[in-house]
């Protein structure tokens, strides 16, 4: 098919469930357009392609996910797929995109699961949470007086659950004692678990859960009145939603991220740096953005790098897609976002290994990186303040 | 066996956030004899309601509760007729038309909320989500967070206000009576339409209210009806269904059940166990734990 | 009147036949093949709800438990495909069964919950236990032949609709459940076992609906619980049912079609406007309860039958005749 | 004399502490029609229920044609020969009028088409051929009480409990459902009714069996029934009929 | 004077019309009774008169004020009644609780504690079984039940539809009692019976109705002398 714009696929959930995520992904997606477009498009052998996105709702179901591909591939003959927010969708739609030979980068799904699979076709510029969790856990026993013992919860979802684990086998590395690990259901109220851990009274509480639930625990944790000496949950609270939910009982808790407005990125690659590209979201969605978003952003880069390097134009043959992805598999670029490079064997296969995962706190309302320490911006805050005198 | 006390504690004030889920929700099913599953989406836009409202006025959530009742009873009242005209649909199964009308219903409600609302979660700030109780003194390890005892208070305040209204008034003779037959109530002087708006608009007014009282001791969001329509369900059905009396301790057990099973055994089997519970006594007592419901 | 409707069926099942052959877009193809799945899961789970009157909530998991026991069977004990399959619709048979004889001693509403309760329950079970892959799921081998799937939904689908058809409509299976669904104590009086009945009734319903869910692990290779195990199945049947007319078999299926062109089209074309859709759909659903209780096929098909049934006469002439006053003579008795 | 075709062995039935049916025993002939009459309450209906399957009694036996069936379920009882109405008609009001009647034909006639014609002839024989296509809701209250007789026969029964199939029924309705139960008398079929019209019961009936309080208060010849003081002051009243 | 007019109304079960064009009046203090074959459109008559169901045209008066159209709740709240065929008693509710749902019209709340006395009186059966639910109770007193319910709404106009219908011999004289001790109350009654040698015993007037019209009508005397009537509805 003969264009002169790129026509991009994007298949993430903006109903159902994950709704949330979805929006948060798809906003990430198009903030890369809106910018690659302003600048005139994509930049190949000096012609200017821009691009479009073509929006396809995997209804938080993987096979409307799979259908979605499909549909994309066939009917709108897409150049390639900006993919899901959750790895369940990712995982059914991979074989898809592999058979039709058409690249995806998902910036979002970061099971494990994913990658072990090794998907010829598919790429994530999220690196996978086992890869990240660690970080965060080194980052609170560095902290003096150093925490002792950690209590680690989990929802039981993919993510969720693979979250809490892999705090766990972190804590387990850094001689924490585990007091408890538990695993709950989705979406439920926690009080009575959180009454068990304070008998406890663990230092660290480790959470990895979903957006409502992370408003849930804060509010559970204060209502029984323990304060743990430091809170541990994942990226969800660097959204502004999350703190504005919480208001100054998000203070002081710390997450699991890879990037955030304030990190110390270059980039020669539309937006220099994460500041600017905390004010364009900010700009966009009067919302600074987290590092889903970010990332999302970022897979956008990954495939524009690519396609600048192989020189490929808008309507790739199979040939093209094959050169495509073995410069995907090759790139290694700073961006706003940081250093994407994908793996190209292990089990992180196709993941995204360039990042240094950091350990965020929120402070006064606002994101401060607070380890390792070459990317420290403010020292963390610990013990934590109590709820009561807040 | 230090921690039952608090697991006892936390069983109760949980089993009080379900009396508030549940109750006006039995009342119109004994009533009206409909399947609402819209009710999560009632608590939804009560929360949300309650939101902005304390939002815009910065004035505590708990003190629009009357507002929020009254606002919503009238949406209850408006839309009663729709539902009663389903229900008294000669044609098909309108036990089941009832239910198939209130989910398209939820549906639409979910849509409209999350192109409204957004798709963010939030939470409602009240000067009561402060506080707590420490029971320290009297010797037992047991917090009760204000929240949460309000709560639980403003579920038997409601309970009791129902029991009264449906036990010693007047009014509440005739819907007990059009719960019963439809026709002879009307021979009676009910007037069944009034009658059953009223019923209607107090259980959304009801249910709007607990809105915001979820939202205040937990979160709200678009999409967070679906799970409370479960809970609803499920304590309504284990109280026997239309049986008002037996809400409470339903309620109460599901509390309980959640909060042991979270405390003192694998807390990722807390669901599966409330299933089975709700599945076993279903066969063991088929209209409930009392074997009263209609 | 029924020659004309076994041509147009006739023609209907040429015609998907040969659809592949014309049409080489894999994801019509796709679509298609989703779209036979719903068929074949509202005509199902009609035969216990529209037939028997049991409105099960728990549909759903007749479809996950096929999907698991296919995905469990090939991917961990190498079963090739064909082995797996027939395994999928008896485990849901055999859950139908165990299920099946404390819960339909249960009544309407509670018998919806129970069902819905146990779905509930087995989806968590799911979610827990190792050798589902809990909430991560699980990946099949991937085997993407859009035809294969298409004629393997069509025949699956296509025989249970001959089968149940021929039960329902032709044989006095069919008009027993519905005796049974008009009231279970007077049926009994008849020489019917209600508790028989209904058991064959569920079993019925849930062997294709398991047997789908295991063709849907293969074709969509990935299952997980919180959507092959979810409402979704249930709740959409229930939708399609109803749209479409309970107790008949052609009213799901055209409810099927047109609840899932309507979701299809929507989705893939007015994809703008996702919220839009669920407020459509909603309302659609609500407004339809309304004016059409009796579903489409129902009130298609009843009013004519109305309209051709016998005027409602006086007593037959045996009767006293008519009193044309007070004094006037009658004859008889 | 030949083995009676039921014999109701101290038959009790309790519910809860409420004892309904109270050491009954009677038996009834082959070929007899068999009244039974008792005040509101008195337990015949209960009674109707147990011999028909409907209740397991709580002592003693119910024999049918030798068998003890004492709880046995109402399908096995419709199989061998036990027809029965419902005071309560239960037709199944969604389905016309002669689907009803085939389904109970499907008893002996197990292949649909032969269980249609079968209900038509039923249909003719009990008058409501011409409503065959009506839907069973539609039908007044002489047409479901027919009905639930149509349904009853359709089964091909030995013995017939029909509960109130006369109540409520005009003097003249009421005369064809007796010439109705003479004809079904006259082909052989043994016959347990309750009812409270006097009219009818008195003139019909080979036999009666008074129930009182769940009670057997009397049994005998509706001439010596009628004569005798408990079952005046109980059940008749002062001017009786 | 006449309490109840009924002038020319028809009505319809969807496409099946049941009456056609009925008209007769009741005066105060009167018996009147319906008689008729089944089917005839007895409870339809009575069920229209209450605004149970709806008119297709002709007019209703009650006591000289329009009553068609009006629903049921209204209609009763002017004094007009109906004990109803099948007694239709709120199952799960006590009998008292039944009796006081009869008084929960204003009109009536007041002095509901005085009639309630009475009904005792009446039926000192319902007396003895207040706390009893009412799908326990036999029929006959599930008839007395009705009939009370009916008497605690202090009504100038009871419509019974057929209150012997599947009573013991004993308690249909008890009801055929109690229905002429009302009258000589004073109560306007309109009586709809099967039980047609009864009825035209106590009846001042009687209409016969066939096919849903009125086809005869006259004193319950010369109706039963009439040998027409005699044959269709007294039988034998
Ligand atoms: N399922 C039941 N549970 C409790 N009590 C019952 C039940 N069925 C009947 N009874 C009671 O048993 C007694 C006998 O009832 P039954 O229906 O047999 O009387 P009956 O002789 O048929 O009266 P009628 O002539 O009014 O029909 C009554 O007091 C009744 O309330
Ligand atoms: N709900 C209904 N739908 C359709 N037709 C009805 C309905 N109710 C009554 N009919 C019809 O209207 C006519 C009059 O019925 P109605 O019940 O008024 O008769 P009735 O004189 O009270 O008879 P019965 O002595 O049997 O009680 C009958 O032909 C009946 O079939
Ligand atoms: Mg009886
Ligand atoms: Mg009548």
């Amino acid at each position: 098919e003969q264009r002169n714009f790129f026509k991009i696929g994007v298949i993430t959930e903006l109903s159902g469930d994950l709704v949330t995520g979805g929006n948060i992904t798809k906003r990430g997606y198009d903030l890369w357009a809106q910018e690659v477009n302003a600048k005139g498009g994509i930049e190949i052998q000096g012609k200017k392609y821009p691009v479009k996105l073509v929006y396809a709702d995997a209804q938080s179901n993987p096979a409307a996910g799979a259908a979605a591909a499909e549909r994309l591939i066939t009917q709108e003959k897409v150049d390639f797929i900006l993919g899901p927010y959750s790895s369940g969708v990712t995982l059914a739609v991979a074989p898809v995109v592999d058979k039709y030979k058409i690249p995806m980068i998902t910036g979002s799904a970061e099971s494990p699961l994913i990658w072990k699979n090794k998907f010829k076709y598919t790429f994530g510029t999220i690196p996978p949470i086992n890869f990240t969790g660690a970080t965060s856990i080194k980052t609170l026993t560095e902290l003096k007086p150093a925490p002792k013992t950690i209590a680690i919860i989990g929802s039981n979802d993919a993510f969720s659950k693979a979250t809490a684990e892999s705090y766990k086998a972190a804590a387990e590395k850094a001689k924490l004692k585990i007091v408890k690990f538990s695993i709950v259901p989705s979406g439920q109220d926690m009080t009575p678990l959180l009454s068990a851990v304070r008998s406890m009274k663990p230092d660290v509480i480790a959470f990895g859960g979903h957006d409502e639930e992370h408003v849930k625990f804060v509010k559970a944790l204060k209502q029984i009145g323990y304060t743990p000496k430091a809170l541990l949950m994942h990226c969800g609270i660097t959204d502004k939603a999350f703190i504005d939910a919480v208001g100054k009982d998000g203070d002081q808790i710390f997450g699991t991220t890879c990037w955030t407005g304030t990190a110390k990125t270059k980039s020669k690659v539309l937006w220099p740096n994460a500041a600017a590209y905390a004010a364009a979201s900010q700009k966009a969605f009067n919302n600074p953005g987290d590092y889903t978003q970010g990332g999302c952003s970022a897979a956008g880069i990954a495939f524009q790098t690519a396609l600048q390097k192989i020189g490929a134009k808008p309507g790739m043959d199979e040939a093209t897609r094959t050169k495509l992805i073995q410069a995907l598999e090759q790139i290694d670029v700073q961006t706003f976002y940081g250093r994407v490079k994908f793996a190209t064997s292990g089990e992180f296969y196709h993941a995204n290994v360039g990042l240094d995962p950091l350990t965020i706190q929120i402070q006064g309302g606002h994101v401060k990186t607070v380890g390792p320490k070459a990317s420290v911006e403010a020292a963390a805050i610990y013990p934590m303040k109590e709820w009561k005198s807040r | 066996m230090e921690l039952l006390p608090q697991a006892l504690t936390d069983g109760i004030l949980l089993g009080g956030i379900y009396i508030t889920i549940a109750i006006a929700f039995s009342l119109t099913y004994g009533v009206m004899h409909v399947i609402d599953f819209a009710v999560g989406e009632w608590i939804m836009f009560g929360a949300f309601t309650g939101y902005y409202l304390n939002k815009w006025t910065g004035l505590d959530p708990f003190l629009f509760l009357p507002v929020i009742f009254v606002l919503y009873f009238g949406v209850g009242y408006l839309i009663q007729p729709v539902i009663h005209r389903v229900l008294s649909g000669t044609k098909g199964n309108p036990f089941l038309m009832g239910l198939v009308f209130t989910f398209g219903l939820a549906i639409m409600f979910r849509g409209l909320a999350l192109t409204a609302f957004g798709f963010y979660s939030n939470s409602i700030p009240s000067a009561f989500s402060e506080g707590s109780f420490d029971l320290e003194p009297l010797g037992l390890t047991v917090t009760i967070p204000t929240v949460r005892l309000v709560g639980l208070a403003y579920a038997l305040a409601i309970t009791l206000i129902l029991h009264y209204l449906l036990k010693k008034t007047n009014f509440g003779l005739g819907v007990r009576a059009l719960a019963q037959h439809k026709d002879a109530a009307g021979l009676m002087g009910v007037n069944s339409k009034r009658t059953g708006s009223y019923v209607y608009g107090i259980y959304v007014g009801i249910s709007a209210m607990t809105g915001v009282l979820l939202g205040c001791i937990l979160s709200i969001g678009a999409q967070m009806g679906n799970e409370y329509t479960i809970f609803a369900f499920f304590v309504v059905v284990l109280a026997g269904m239309g049986y008002l009396a037996g809400v409470p301790w339903a309620a109460l057990l599901l509390g309980l059940v959640q909060s042991i099973f979270m405390i003192y055994f694998n807390p990722s089997h807390t669901l599966l166990a409330v299933f089975a519970i709700l599945y076993i006594i279903l066969l063991i007592s088929p209209r409930g734990l009392f074997g009263k419901g209609v | 009147m029924k020659n004309r409707g076994a041509t147009i069926l006739a023609i209907i099942g040429a015609a998907l036949l040969i659809l592949p052959l014309v049409v080489h877009d894999t994801f019509v193809l796709r679509v298609l093949t989703e779209g036979v799945m719903w068929i074949g899961l509202a005509i199902a789970f009609d035969v216990i709800a529209g037939y028997t009157g049991y409105l099960n909530f728990g549909h759903g998991a007749f479809f996950g438990i096929g999907a698991y026991t296919i995905g469990i069977l090939m991917m961990q004990a190498n079963l090739p495909f064909w082995a797996a399959l027939p395994a999928g619709g008896v485990a849901a048979a055999v859950v139908a069964l165990i299920a099946g004889i404390p819960t339909l001693r249960l009544k309407g509403a509670y018998f919806a919950i129970a069902t819905w309760a146990l779905s509930r329950a087995i989806q968590q079970l799911a979610l827990n236990v190792e050798f589902t892959g809990g909430p991560d799921g699980m990946r099949l081998e991937a085997f993407l032949n859009p035809q294969f799937f298409y004629y393997l939904m069509l025949i699956t689908v296509g025989a249970t609709f001959a089968i149940l058809w021929y039960l329902l409509e032709r044989a006095p299976f069919g008009l027993k459940l519905k005796a049974i669904r008009e009231d279970e104590e007077g049926a009994k009086a008849l020489g019917l076992n209600p508790t028989k009945l209904k058991m064959q009734s569920f079993i019925l319903s849930a062997l294709p609906t398991g047997i789908l869910g295991g063709i849907y692990a293969y074709w969509i290779t990935f299952i997980d619980p919180s959507s092959t195990l979810g409402d979704l199945v249930s709740d959409q049947a229930v939708v399609m049912v109803v749209f479409g007319g309970m107790g008949t078999l052609f009213g799901p299926a055209l409810g099927a079609i047109l609840i899932f062109a309507f979701k299809t089209i929507f989705w893939a074309y007015l994809s703008d406007f996702q919220l839009l859709y669920l407020i459509i759909l909603g309302a659609l659903i609500a407004i339809s309860v309304i004016f059409i209780p009796n579903g489409l096929w129902g009130t298609m098909f009843k009013r004519k039958a109305d309209a051709t049934r016998p005027q409602h006469q006086p007593e037959p002439a045996s009767e006293p005749a008519a009193l044309s006053a007070v004094a006037a003579p009658e004859e008889g008795n | 004399m030949a083995e009676p075709i039921l014999k109701v062995n101290s038959v009790t039935k309790c519910f809860g502490g409420l004892t309904a049916v109270d050491d009954v025993s009677f038996s009834v002939e082959k070929g007899e029609i068999v009244g039974l009459i008792g005040p509101n309450g008195a337990g015949k209906t209960t009674l109707f229920n147990v011999i028909s399957g409907y209740y397991a009694p709580t002592k003693g036996s119910v024999v049918f044609q030798g068998n003890d069936i004492s709880g046995k379920p109402p399908y096995h009882l419709a199989g061998v020969g036990i027809g029965r109405t419902f005071q309560v008609v239960k037709p199944f009001a969604g389905l016309t009028v002669l689907e009803n009647v085939t389904i109970a034909s499907f008893l002996k006639h197990p292949k649909k088409a032969d269980a249609e014609r079968h209900a038509w002839q039923v249909l003719e024989a009990t008058g409501l051929a011409d409503r065959a296509n009506v839907s069973a809701a539609g039908l007044t209250l002489a047409g479901r009480k027919r009905l639930e007789i149509s349904k009853a026969l359709a089964l091909e029964p030995s013995f017939l409990l029909l509960d109130e199939v006369v109540a409520g029924l005009n003097p003249t309705e009421a005369d064809r459902t007796v010439e109705l139960i003479m004809k079904l008398k006259a082909q052989g079929l043994t016959i347990l009714i309750v009812e409270h019209i006097m009219r009818v019961i008195m003139n019909i009936s080979d036999r009666l069996v008074v129930l009182n309080f769940g009670k057997k208060i009397a049994e005998g010849t509706p001439a010596e029934v009628s004569s005798d003081p408990h079952v005046v002051q109980a059940y008749f009243g002062e001017e009786a009929a | 004077m006449n309490l109840l007019d009924v002038n020319g109304i028809s009505v319809n079960y969807g496409d099946i019309q049941a009456l056609w064009n009925i008209s007769f009046s009741v005066a105060k203090g009167q018996l009147v009774a319906l008689i008729g074959a089944n089917g005839a459109g007895k409870t339809t008559t009575l069920k229209s008169l209450c605004g149970l169901i709806p008119t297709a045209s002709g007019t209703i008066h009650y006591d000289g004020k329009l009553v068609t159209g009006m629903p049921v709740h209204k209609v009763v709240d002017l004094g007009i009644t109906l004990v109803p065929e099948g007694r239709q008693l709120f199952p799960k509710m006590t009998v008292e609780e039944n009796l006081l749902v009869g008084a929960y019209l204003k009109r009536a709340h007041g002095k509901r504690a005085q009639t309630l006395k009475r009904i005792y009186e009446i039926f000192p059966r319902l007396e003895e079984r207040r706390t009893q639910t009412a799908e326990t109770l036999s029929g006959g007193e599930q008839q007395m039940v009705a009939i009370g319910r009916a008497l605690m709404q202090d009504p100038q106009v009871i419509m019974f539809d057929e209150p012997s219908l599947g009573l013991a011999p004993i308690m249909v004289q008890e009801v055929f009692k109690v229905i002429q001790e009302l009258h000589k109350q004073g109560l306007t009654i309109f009586l709809v019976e099967q039980n047609v040698h009864q009825t035209l015993k106590v009846a001042d007037y009687c209409y016969v109705m066939e096919n849903g019209r009125i086809v005869g009508q006259g004193t319950g005397k010369d109706l039963e002398a009439d040998e027409s009537i005699r044959e269709a509805y007294l039988g034998f």
